[in-house]
This record gives C-alpha cells, sequence and structure tokens, in this order.
C-alpha cells in the first residue's frame, strides 16, 4: 500500500510540475493584465512543436542531442517573443479598454487561429522528439522504474522557475514594477511606470512559461493538433484553485492537482479526468478567491 | 428623546491606521446633522458602518432600537437608511431616469418580470423628483454623460426615490457649481423637511453647515471631539484649529 | 418617428413571414434554419448574462443537460413525444440552473466564467466516462420522437422541428425584450455598471442575477434539446467549453445590446461556419477566429449595432446626437480600470 | 376522395409528368458521378482521417484515368468529421441537397456512423461505411442505403485473441489500457467476453481508461509496472497508442509483459525505434504495405508506391479501407449497368447491386453479407527489426478468414461470443514468414 502511495505521489509530482509551468505563466498574465489568455494553451503547444522542431533539426544536421536542453529554452523564448509579443502589440494592446468579455473572446479568436496555424504547419501526424528523455536515462524507486526526465528534471525545473520568479519579482526593478502593477495599477501608471512596457513583458514572460512547458512536455508526449485546448482548461483550473494572480499558490495547486489525478489513477481510475475540476469547484465555492487570493472591497 | 440611529462604542482600524476608536453618537428624528472633520478622519468610514458596508471590530449600532450592525447595505436600506456617496454612485449607462425608475421600483418593490419599467405608478414621483433636483432637462441622457455635478444631484434623488426616513449624504454639493449649489439645498433641505426625512451629511463647506445643519458633530482622531448646535461648534477655537483651518 | 417605428415593424414582418413562408415555398426541411433558430436561444441566454456584465464560460452544460434530457427520456419511452421533451428538457435545465446558480451568482466577472467553466468541463468529464449510461464519446442518439402522438417520417418531422423552434424562438425574443424593459431587467443592466448602488437601492444583485441565470439556463436547455432533436444524437461537446466560447462569440457577433443580436449572431454564425466548411475546409477555424477579430475590432457592437447605427444614418439625419456616441463613455472606460478585481457580489 | 378529390387529382398529375420524364433523366450519363466523403482533416483522428483523404484523392485520379465509372468521371466533396457533430451532419446535408452528390462514404468514427447512418438512410442516399468499426449499426437494425465495405469490431478483437492464445497460450493475468470512448470500451467488453469464455482462468489486474487525447500516461504506466501483468492490450490508436508506447517503452514495460495492439498497424511508420520486436500488432482488416499474398502483385505494388510518392509514407489501413470503399462502389456500378442491361444506372440500381457484392481493394476479396457487413478477412502479426526499412515490419503473419471469427448475420456479437467454445481456438489460420 505504502509502496503505491509512493508511486502516486511520485506521479502527481511530475504531472503536476509540466502543469506548474504552464498554469503560473497564465497566472502571471492576469495578475499584471487582468486578462485571462485563452490562447494560453496553444503556446504550450507552439513551444512543444517548436521545440520538437529543433530537436529533430539537431537530429538531422547529426548535433549531440544535450544541445536540446538550450535549445528547448530558445524555442520557448522565441515563441514567447515573437508570437506573444506580437500578439500583445498588434492585438491586445487595442482591447485593453474593452470590456472583460471582449478581452476574453479576442484572446478565444486567438486561440481557434493559431490551434489551425498548428495544422497548417505541422500537419496532422503526430510528431515526437523523445531524445532528451533518452539522454537521462531512468532511476528506480520501489522496484519501479521511472524516467530520471520525469522524476527528477521537470520538478528541478519547476522549482526553478518558481525560484527564479521569487527573486525577479522580489529583488529586481523590473520585478518591482510588475507587482507594482499588479497591486495598483491606477497607482502605478500615475507614478510614471511604462505600463505598456510592463504589459509587454509580462505577457512575454507569461507566454514563454507556456511554450516552456509545451517544450518540456515534448519528449514525454505526441505532438498534436489540438493537445492545446485541454492544456488551457487545466491550468485555469490550477491557477483558479490557487487563487489567481498567485505565484507560489499556483505551485501548490499544481501540486495538489497533480496528486489527485495520480492518486484517482490508482484508486479510482473513474475520477480521473474528474479530478482537477472536481478540486477547483470545491475550492471555489469555499474561497472564491482561490486558496490564496485576496479578497478586494471596491473603495465608494 | 429616542435616537433613530444609535451608534455606540465602534472602533475600527484598517491596517494601523485608526479610523474610529471609540466613537458614540446618536441621530434623532427631525436631525439634519452634519458631521464635519479633517480629511482623512474617518467621515466616510462612520457612513460606511452604519449601512452596513463596513463591519467594526467593536461596538454597536441600532436603528429605532433594532441591532443593525452585521445587517447587509441592502437589508438597511430596506429599513428605511438612504445613502447618497461623495462619488456619485449611479448606472452609467443608463438614463438618467431610468436610474430613478429603478430605485422607485425597488422602493415600491415592483418587481413582475414582463412589466415594462417606465410604466410603474411611481412614474410622476420620478419625474417630481428630477424637477426637485434641477435635473428634469438631463432625465433622457445617459448618467455616464452628465457632468459631475449633475451626477451628485441624481445620485442624492435616487437615494429619495427610496421614501428612506434617514437620509445618509457624503459632501452633497461637491461638485457641483458654487453657483448653483445654494439654491439647490435649499430646493433640497425644504423637500427634506416637507417628506420628514431625517438627514446626516457629511460637509467640508463650513458655510453649507452653517446654512443647513441644525446639529455638528465633530469628527477627530478617531473619536467625536464635539457635538452641539452649529453656531457653538463653528465658533469654538479648538474646532477652527484643527476641522476648518487657519 | 412614428413612420420609422411603423418602418421597423413592417421589417420585422416581412422577416417574419419569411421565416414562416421558407419551407412551404422551398420545399425544403430547413435544417440549418433549424439550427439557427435553436442556437440562438442559448446565446439570447448569455445576451441575458451580459446585460448584467458576466460572461458565463460553461452555458454548454445547460445545453447538454436539454440534449441528453431528450436523449434519456426518449430512450425509457421509445422516443417520446415532443410535446413531452421540451418542457421536460425545460424543466430539467431549470433545476439545474437553479441548483448551479446559487452558487454561482455569488461571483462576478472572471470568477463567474470560472466557476461556470469549471461545473460545465465536471458535466462534460462526467457525461464522457461514464459511458454506460451516456454513451460516451459516441453520444447518446436520440430517437426521433413522435409529435402530439403522430409518428413522423423525417421531412415532417423536421419541418415540424422548424416551426416548434421558429415559435419557441420567437417568443423566446419576444419574452427577452419584454425582461430587459422590466424593472428586473433595468436592475440587471444596473449590476454591471454598479453593484453597489443595486444593493443601496435595496435589490439583491444575486437574486436578480439568479433570476436571470436560471432564464438562460433555460433558453440553453431548450436550445441543446432542439438541437438534439434535430440532430438525433447528443455529444459530450454539447458541454464542452470551447462551445460555451462559441455561445459568447455569437452573442458578441450579433451584438449584445438587443435580444435581436442572438438570432442575427446565430445566423451569420452558422452561414459563415457552414460556408467555411464548404469553401475553405482546411482553414474553418481560422476563418471564424479572424470574424470574431474583425468584430470586436471593427464593429463592438456586433451586427445588430451595426445595422442600428446605418439604420439611424439613413433615417435620421437630425436625430444625430442619440446614436453619436456608440463608443461607451469615456468615462465608463476610465471607470473600469479603476475598477479592483472584484470576486464575490453581493452585500459588499 | 372526398375533399382531397382535387388534392390528390393535382399531385397525380404531377407524380405522372414526374414519371413520364424520368426514364429520359435516367438513361442519360451524368456528367460526373459525385462522392461525398466524411473524413477527419482536423482533430486527433486526422492522423486516420488525412491518409484516407489522400487515397481517395489518388484513386479518384485513377479512376478518372481510365474514363472513370461506366465511363463516367468522378468528383471528391470532403466534410470534415472533427468539426463536431452539427457542422457535419449540416454538411453531409449540403453534400445531398445542394452539392447532389450520387454516393457518401462516412465515415471514420463510430460516432460519426451512428449519427450518419440513419440520416443516408432517410435520405435515401447510397452510403459506404468505409472505416467505423462499432458492429452496432448492422446488428441493431435493418438498413437499404448503408453497406459496410469493411469488418466491424468483432473479427478484429477476434483475430487478435485467437492470435494470442496461439502464440502465448500460458499467460495468467491481462491488464487493458484503452481509450476512454466507445471504441474503446466495446473493443474490450468483446475481448473480455471472448477472453472468459476460452481461457476463464485469466485475472484481469487493471482496467485502464485514460481519456482520449491524453497526453501522458505516467501514471498508468506506474501502477502496471506495479501490476506485473503477463499481456497487455491497447486497442488506442493515433497519438495516443504512440505516447504509451513511448512512455511504456522508456520504461520497461515491454520488457515485463506481452503487449497485444490491434491497431498498431497504422503507428508502426512513426513508431521507429520504439516498438520492441514481438509485440503483436493488427490492421483492422488485412491491410498491411507488405501483404504476404499481394506484394508482388503489380497494382497492389503501383498503389503502394504511388501512395508513398505522394504522401512520404506507406499506406496505412485507413487507406486500404478507403481503397476498399472506391472498389466497392466500381464493382456496384458495373454490377448494376450489367443488370440494366449495361444501360448507365440510376441510384436505385446501383444500391440494388449492393447486396451479395463482391469486390477486391488491396487485400482479399470482400463480400457484402445480407446484413449489409462486409466480409473482411483479419491479418495480425508481431513486430520485428529488419535491415529493410527504418521502422519495424509485421512478421509471423496470421490471416483469418472473416466467416470464422464474426457473428453470423442477424446475430449479436456478444450472445455469438457466449456460445464460443474450445473448438474456436482450432480457427483455422494462413500463416506466413517474413521473407518466405
Amino acid at each position: 500500500m505504502s509502496h503505491i502511495i509512493i508511486l502516486a505521489v511520485l506521479d502527481g509530482i511530475a504531472y503536476g510540475s509540466l502543469v506548474f509551468l504552464v498554469a503560473v505563466g497564465l497566472t502571471l498574465v492576469f495578475g499584471v493584465m487582468r486578462i485571462l489568455n485563452v490562447a494560453h494553451g496553444s503556446f504550450y503547444a507552439l513551444g512543444a512543436y517548436a521545440a520538437a522542431s529543433l530537436g529533430l533539426g539537431l537530429t538531422a544536421l547529426g548535433l549531440s542531442p544535450w544541445l536540446s536542453y538550450p535549445l528547448f529554452v530558445v524555442a520557448a523564448a522565441a515563441v514567447g517573443v515573437v508570437v506573444g509579443g506580437a500578439l500583445e502589440r498588434l492585438l491586445l494592446q487595442r482591447i485593453y479598454r474593452h470590456e472583460e468579455a471582449l478581452q476574453l473572446l479576442v484572446t478565444f479568436a486567438v486561440f481557434m487561429i493559431l490551434d489551425n496555424a498548428q495544422r497548417l504547419i505541422w500537419g496532422v501526424q503526430p510528431y515526437f522528439y523523445s531524445e532528451p528523455l533518452r539522454l537521462l536515462g531512468n532511476v528506480s524507486v520501489a522496484g519501479i522504474t521511472y524516467t530520471a526526465y520525469q522524476v527528477v528534471f521537470l520538478p528541478l525545473v519547476a522549482i526553478a522557475v518558481l525560484v527564479a520568479l521569487r527573486l525577479f519579482l522580489r529583488h529586481t526593478l523590473a520585478g518591482a514594477v510588475i507587482v507594482a502593477v499588479t497591486e495598483d495599477r491606477e497607482a502605478a501608471t500615475a507614478i510614471g511606470v511604462d505600463a505598456r512596457r510592463v504589459f509587454l513583458i509580462t505577457f512575454i514572460i507569461g507566454t514563454t512559461l507556456a511554450s516552456l512547458g509545451g517544450a518540456l512536455a515534448a519528449p514525454t508526449t505526441s505532438i498534436l493538433p489540438g493537445m492545446g485546448a485541454d492544456m488551457i482548461v487545466l491550468s485555469f483550473a490550477v491557477a483558479a484553485t490557487a487563487g489567481l494572480g498567485q505565484i507560489e499558490g499556483t505551485a501548490v495547486a499544481a501540486l495538489a492537482i497533480g496528486l489527485g489525478r495520480s492518486f484517482a489513477v490508482f484508486f479510482a481510475p473513474e475520477l480521473e479526468v474528474l479530478m482537477p475540476y472536481l478540486i477547483m469547484v470545491l475550492v471555489l465555492l469555499v474561497r472564491p478567491e482561490g486558496l490564496f487570493g485576496k479578497a478586494t472591497a471596491r473603495k465608494i | 428623546m429616542n435616537a433613530l440611529i444609535s451608534v455606540r462604542d465602534i472602533a475600527i482600524r484598517f491596517g494601523g491606521v485608526v479610523a474610529a476608536d471609540g466613537v458614540s453618537l446618536d441621530v434623532f428624528a427631525g436631525d439634519h446633522l452634519a458631521i464635519i472633520g479633517p480629511n482623512g478622519a474617518g467621515k466616510t468610514t462612520f457612513l460606511n458602518i452604519c449601512t452596513g458596508y463596513l463591519k467594526p471590530q467593536r461596538g454597536t449600532v441600532q436603528f429605532k432600537g433594532r441591532d443593525i450592525l452585521g445587517s447587509s447595505p441592502r437589508a438597511i436600506t430596506r429599513l428605511g437608511i438612504a445613502r447618497a456617496f461623495q462619488i456619485p454612485q449611479l448606472f452609467l449607462e443608463q438614463t438618467v431616469r431610468e436610474n430613478m425608475l429603478i430605485a422607485a421600483a425597488s422602493a415600491a418593490r415592483r418587481f413582475a418580470p414582463f412589466a415594462r419599467l417606465a410604466d410603474i405608478p411611481e412614474r410622476g414621483d420620478v419625474e417630481s423628483l428630477l424637477a426637485l433636483v434641477d435635473c428634469a432637462d438631463v432625465a433622457d441622457r445617459k448618467a455616464g454623460e452628465l457632468p459631475e455635478g449633475k451626477r451628485k444631484l441624481v445620485d442624492i434623488a435616487l437615494a429619495l426615490a427610496l421614501k428612506p426616513e434617514v437620509l445618509l449624504m457624503d459632501e452633497p454639493t461637491s461638485g457641483v457649481a458654487s453657483s448653483e449649489k445654494f439654491a439647490i439645498m435649499d430646493t433640497l433641505v425644504a423637500a427634506l423637511k416637507e417628506r420628514a426625512v431625517t438627514a446626516v451629511f457629511v460637509e467640508h463647506d463650513m458655510e453649507m453647515v452653517s446654512r443647513y445643519a441644525n446639529r455638528v458633530a465633530v469628527w477627530s482622531a478617531g473619536t467625536i471631539s464635539r457635538q452641539g448646535p452649529p453656531a457653538e461648534i463653528l465658533n469654538d477655537p479648538e474646532v477652527v484649529r484643527t476641522v476648518i483651518g487657519g | 418617428m412614428a413612420t420609422h417605428s411603423s418602418l421597423r415593424r413592417t421589417a420585422l414582418a416581412v422577416a417574419a413571414l419569411a421565416a414562416i413562408a421558407y419551407p412551404l415555398v422551398t420545399g425544403s426541411s430547413g435544417s440549418f434554419l433549424t439550427i439557427v433558430w435553436a442556437k440562438a436561444l442559448p446565446v439570447l441566454g448569455i445576451i441575458l448574462l451580459l446585460q448584467a456584465g458576466q460572461v458565463s464560460f460553461g452555458h454548454a452544460m445547460f445545453f447538454a443537460v436539454g440534449a441528453y434530457t431528450i436523449g434519456f427520456i426518449g430512450r425509457a419511452m421509445a422516443g417520446g413525444d415532443l410535446a413531452l421533451l421540451l418542457p421536460a428538457a425545460a424543466l430539467a435545465s431549470l433545476l439545474a440552473g437553479l441548483v448551479i446558480g446559487v452558487f454561482v451568482v455569488r461571483y462576478r466577472y472572471i470568477f463567474f466564467g470560472m466557476l461556470n467553466l469549471a461545473f460545465s468541463m465536471v458535466l462534460f468529464s462526467m457525461l464522457d466516462k461514464f459511458i454506460h449510461i451516456t454513451g460516451g464519446s459516441d453520444g447518446l442518439r436520440i430517437a426521433r420522437p413522435a409529435v402530439l402522438g403522430a409518428a413522423m417520417e423525417r421531412s415532417d418531422y423536421e419541418t415540424v422541428l422548424y416551426y416548434v423552434s421558429l415559435a419557441i424562438l420567437a417568443l423566446a425574443l419576444y419574452g427577452g425584450a419584454r425582461f430587459l424593459d422590466s424593472p428586473l431587467g433595468h436592475a440587471l443592466k444596473a449590476i454591471k455598471s454598479n453593484e453597489t448602488r443595486v444593493e443601496y437601492l435595496g435589490i439583491s444583485a444575486r437574486l436578480v442575477l439568479l433570476v436571470a441565470y436560471v432564464a438562460s439556463a433555460v433558453l440553453a436547455g431548450v436550445g441543446g434539446a432542439l438541437v438534439g432533436a434535430v440532430q438525433g444524437i447528443a455529444t459530450p461537446d454539447y458541454a464542452y467549453w470551447v462551445r460555451s466560447g462559441e455561445f459568447v462569440f455569437v452573442a458578441i457577433l450579433g451584438g449584445t445590446g438587443h435580444v435581436a443580436g442572438a438570432l442575427a449572431g446565430a445566423f451569420v454564425y452558422e452561414f459563415i461556419r457552414s460556408a467555411a466548411a464548404a469553401y475553405v475546409g482546411d482553414t474553418w477555424q481560422m476563418t471564424l477566429g479572424i470574424v470574431l477579430l474583425a468584430v470586436i475590432l471593427f464593429a463592438p457592437r456586433g451586427i445588430v449595432g451595426m445595422a442600428a447605427e446605418l439604420w439611424g444614418r439613413i433615417t435620421s439625419a437630425s436625430a444625430r446626437h442619440g446614436a453619436a456616441s456608440p463608443e461607451a463613455a469615456p468615462d465608463a472606460a476610465s471607470a473600469r480600470d479603476a475598477r479592483p478585481l472584484r470576486i464575490v457580489g453581493g452585500g459588499r | 376522395m372526398k375533399q382531397g378529390g382535387k388534392w390528390a387529382a393535382l399531385a397525380a398529375g404531377l407524380g405522372l409528368s414526374l414519371m413520364l420524364s424520368a426514364p429520359v433523366l435516367a438513361q442519360q450519363k451524368p456528367s460526373e458521378i459525385k462522392i461525398g466523403i466524411a473524413t477527419f482533416t482536423s482533430g486527433a483522428a486526422s492522423v486516420f482521417g488525412v491518409p484516407g483523404k489522400q487515397a481517395a484523392e489518388l484513386l479518384a485520379d485513377r479512376i478518372n484515368k481510365k474514363g472513370g465509372l461506366q465511363g463516367v468521371p468522378v468528383k471528391l466533396y470532403f466534410i470534415d468529421e472533427g468539426a463536431g457533430a452539427e457542422t457535419l451532419t449540416n454538411e453531409y446535408r449540403r453534400l445531398v441537397e445542394n452539392e447532389k452528390v450520387d454516393v457518401t462514404m462516412a465515415a471514420i468514427s463510430s460516432g460519426s456512423c451512428v449519427n450518419l447512418a440513419p440520416l443516408a438512410e432517410d435520405l435515401k442516399m447510397l452510403n459506404l461505411l468505409w472505416d467505423c468499426g462499432t458492429q452496432r449499426i448492422f446488428e441493431e437494425g435493418k438498413h437499404r442505403y448503408n453497406y459496410r465495405s469493411q469488418a466491424n469490431a468483432t473479427p478484429e478483437m477476434m483475430a487478435a485473441l485467437l492470435y494470442l492464445l496461439k502464440k502465448k497460450p500460458d499467460f495468467k493475468t491481462i491488464a487493458v489500457v484503452n481509450q476512454d470512448y466507445a471504441w474503446g470500451r466495446d473493443s474490450w467488453e468483446l475481448f473480455s467476453a471472448a477472453l472468459k469464455k476460452l481461457k476463464p482462468d485469466v485475472q484481469v489486474v487493471a482496467e485502464l481508461f485514460p481519456k482520449l487525447g491524453a497526453p501522458d500516461f505516467s501514471a498508468e504506466i506506474s501502477r502496471l509496472l506495479a501490476a506485473r501483468p503477463d499481456v497487455i492490450l491497447s486497442t488506442s490508436w493515433g497519438g495516443d497508442l504512440d505516447t504509451f508506447v513511448r512512455q511504456a517503452n522508456q520504461r520497461g514495460l515491454f520488457r515485463m509483459s506481452t503487449f497485444v495492439l490491434p491497431l498498431a498497424e497504422s503507428s508502426l511508420q512513426r513508431l521507429a525505434g520504439e516498438l520492441p520486436d514481438g509485440v503483436i500488432v493488427g490492421a483492422r482488416g488485412d491491410h498491411y504495405f507488405l501483404h504476404p499474398e499481394y506484394k508482388d502483385d503489380a497494382d497492389f505494388k503501383s498503389f503502394v508506391e504511388e501512395f508513398k510518392q505522394r504522401t512520404g509514407s506507406y499506406p496505412i489501413y485507413p487507406a486500404f479501407h478507403m481503397a476498399q470503399a472506391f472498389a466497392a462502389l466500381e464493382a456496384a456500378y458495373d454490377k448494376a449497368a450489367a443488370a440494366n442491361g449495361g444501360a448507365f444506372p440510376d441510384r436505385e440500381k446501383v444500391v440494388d447491386a449492393m447486396s451479395g457484392l463482391q469486390f477486391r481493394g488491396y487485400g482479399r476479396p470482400i463480400t457484402i453479407r445480407p446484413d449489409n457487413q462486409g466480409l473482411e478477412a483479419q491479418l495480425i502479426g508481431v513486430t520485428r527489426t529488419t535491415s529493410e526499412y527504418p521502422f519495424p515490419i509485421i512478421d509471423d503473419i496470421m490471416i483469418f478468414d472473416a466467416e470464422t471469427i464474426m457473428a453470423p448475420p442477424g446475430k449479436n456479437s456478444l450472445e455469438w461470443i457466449q456460445e464460443l467454445d474450445a473448438s474456436f481456438l482450432e480457427t483455422p489460420a494462413k500463416e506466413y514468414k517474413h521473407g518466405k
């Protein structure tokens, strides 16, 4: 029994780590820009496709597969800067004063377009690039084989991203500015913060994190058109459970949802898919602002 | 004489800032009570507490002998305490008349799902209220299109449309052109008297206080430091120094 | 002005006559239009909620409730009767709307949207997972029901559905317009611009929103039942978030300022969608996305808004000041910026 | 004939004039035969849909090059199953009512077939169920306009089970990892029912149904590693199967258990280097670009080569299924024309020709049974790495005749399975070794 629990915990951590990377980008963007980016999942998919394409390029050129690790970061950043940056500059900037419904729908439209674009660019056949996973080999826990990539590397990356985000937001000027805008946009603009720049930078960071999630998922999965649609609801669920805008909270919620899912696979497989949404509904009903969110009152 | 609203020993702090500490105040029927005090002293907080928007950490609030602390603004409004705001709180995307009709419909509890709002029996009262606050000419404009001064007046008219026993106002004429404010206040106060509405207003403008209040309470450093008739309070040197400024 | 309203009335009558005459003249059962009528219902529900500024990204759940209700009853009763199935679907979605509504009307904006999304995903997962009851992702077959005791061939049945859907939609649009013009409807709009004041007028914003929510759930449920009846199948996709998003999309496309936006949006959306599927094949999704972007950026008041503007320009050069401010007043826009993140509606 | 007399007379007159004009229309050859095809061009199942579409285009070109069907060229109209049920039905109607197609081929997904078959029946439109597997459609209702040009789930599962029992008769435990939708559930229901009947002592140690399109099977694999089953069955396909195989291979699951993957023929070319030798793979019919009985056949070779040249891959089973649908259509037109005295047949005559039709795509010949179900042989084997191809090929092939492994017409598959006995294990099959 305890043996099985260890397995479920390991699987939950591996899964939660990946979900965290995507969800934290979503929550960061929401915290600063107050826009729930429905196209966030598309960046996850684009990141995966970009990473796999670059990886397959490496193989074709006969270069060392170890290069794929730095290339993942390059792929993610490229997607974030190019696609994310263009999206913010060309589209989102026009709609910051629109109603929320319209903002949501703009990102929904982007989701439809990017989803279709993936199919046009990469076709419909699944893509794979599992070389990086192989490089790290396996580890054995309680007699069960795991890939080091999933149970060691991914959690380490998730922790690194969490720590880096914390350091960035708490201890750098750019981070402080982002935090200021998150907490009080009016006041921040009043003291001369260039909100346009902050939004652009935040959106690029957020979408880069989503595509990093996709890039890191690439070696573990089949890359298919439409892979972003499920990821987006899942990361919504994580971000909402944590409380939108909560960076550390997102890590806890991602872990909780990851564990919930893996325990479901072992003990009640029928509940596996339901798990994240059940957790989200229950948390939101008890704490509407999420586990770590803060309620705010309107000034009158 | 029994107090209509009776506040006892309330205390509230926001983080480190003490807004009220042991405040007690009575509002009597027929009062036109002005609350004055330095900026940021907590006068608006007092209105927020009386209407259930904020809950103090300590103290009691009673309306006609009934405990209303912990009741929602909606429940308190239903009991007969209406409120006008410092920043006008209007439905910006609806016309002024619609704003007023909603209030009137609420007061008369007219919520049949398919009846026209514009046809409610109270529509006549709405028109006369709009005329009273000199807003009949803008009745068909969206509230969001009005200048600040007009919005203030509509905000007060909305509260009046509820036919309250007590009306709490937060700087009723700030933002209203100074050429108009006395004329409007004259009509307003007359209307309040005619309808037997007890009024409490937070005010900075001492001229307004001396003209329209029958009682003044001074809020400073989280307590009511003085209260009494306007002539006495406004001439108190301590009040002049701390509140009115000199 | 009298000539305008009589002109409008004439236009309305012509449109209604055309809709009524369509199957008679063309001899086609008009299932494309039946889908349009049926899908305009959930969109109307979304438009109701949008009056209060609330966007549900989960209303497909009620759509699915309606469709699965007639599927289940039909399965249990060898097809059942349309005259029983539709009220049953309305009742089921009303109950579902009430139960879920009691929870979700406490929340606002993104949280309202997300909680609806969460509930709909729970339903979606259940429809998908409990395959022995629901038929899983292949869906639940909806046998052709009798109509008032009479068994029907497909073409007659489709004609009946066409008129039933048209009648329900006409009733819903009329009722919706009346509702929005009632005190309750105006209170609903008031929630959007200033919920605090709504409460300070002694009105329970939650209760008002609940009424609208339940109404929108019933509309979505009946729409789902009609679509299910036309398609002969209900699938978990009926509850998927993309479909919920589609309803919101159609509402914005049609225009949220008027109930007619539901009809205009549904018609244009289905038209574009079929045309895109027929002529651009592989890029139908992208086409829809681009149309949506264009509408939001260049005509945020939707088709109905554009039509109204055009109408205004044609009919009254003199009455210009009324139509001259189509965009939200700058005050309203800055008010949105200043608005703090609101989670919970109601008392505070 | 009372009040309706006038109307009836009018209708009769109209009907008469239509009837008079009808023979004139029927004798004229149309300028083209329009074929509506439902396939997945979006979504995960487009891994089947797109090769199917590519095959259809290739086949249409070939047919038109030799003059068409009965001298009439064909024209193709594709509709996307991935667009959702309503759009699909609307599109189907548009093909029938507006484009006036002569025949449809629908569809890949069993869900689409369940949805479209009754519609085709109502619209009196000849429809070939070209790829969907559910056995239910023809077991649960009588059809005039729907025909299936291939097998159904029952023989596909029975072939896999027989092969397993023949090759590895002594296993004790089994686990299943199927996609959570009708196909995954139904195929396991058939497989497990027959397994219980034929080898009742086998213990099922895990029944996992991850959702369709699941991106990650790590927890499922951990559970399988802990449960240590002798045999693991998965009827998954596409990206799901590929992901599962990769993750399982990486974590050594293949070293522990024998895998049975009845749909893996469609993934072999993608799973180069990931699928070890000795995995039992099937092809939903006798479809394989190295079909032991036909691989040297000139026609077969030219199809395989042209497909490879056009698309960059060898044809997989949906491509072959499409070829069978086209072969059925060609045969039906020929048969109907012959029955029509050589004249071009009208639609109803083509439908008449469908029952009992015999035709051959690029596998063994197929016959349409009286219940409109096709009889299609089943090919199954094990993976083997060779130097000839950069991906595993299928070796130790067995080909089962269709009649021996499926329920007879009018019989429910599950009831038929309940009547199986040990003699079923003796079901004959032709065996082939690679390179021999």
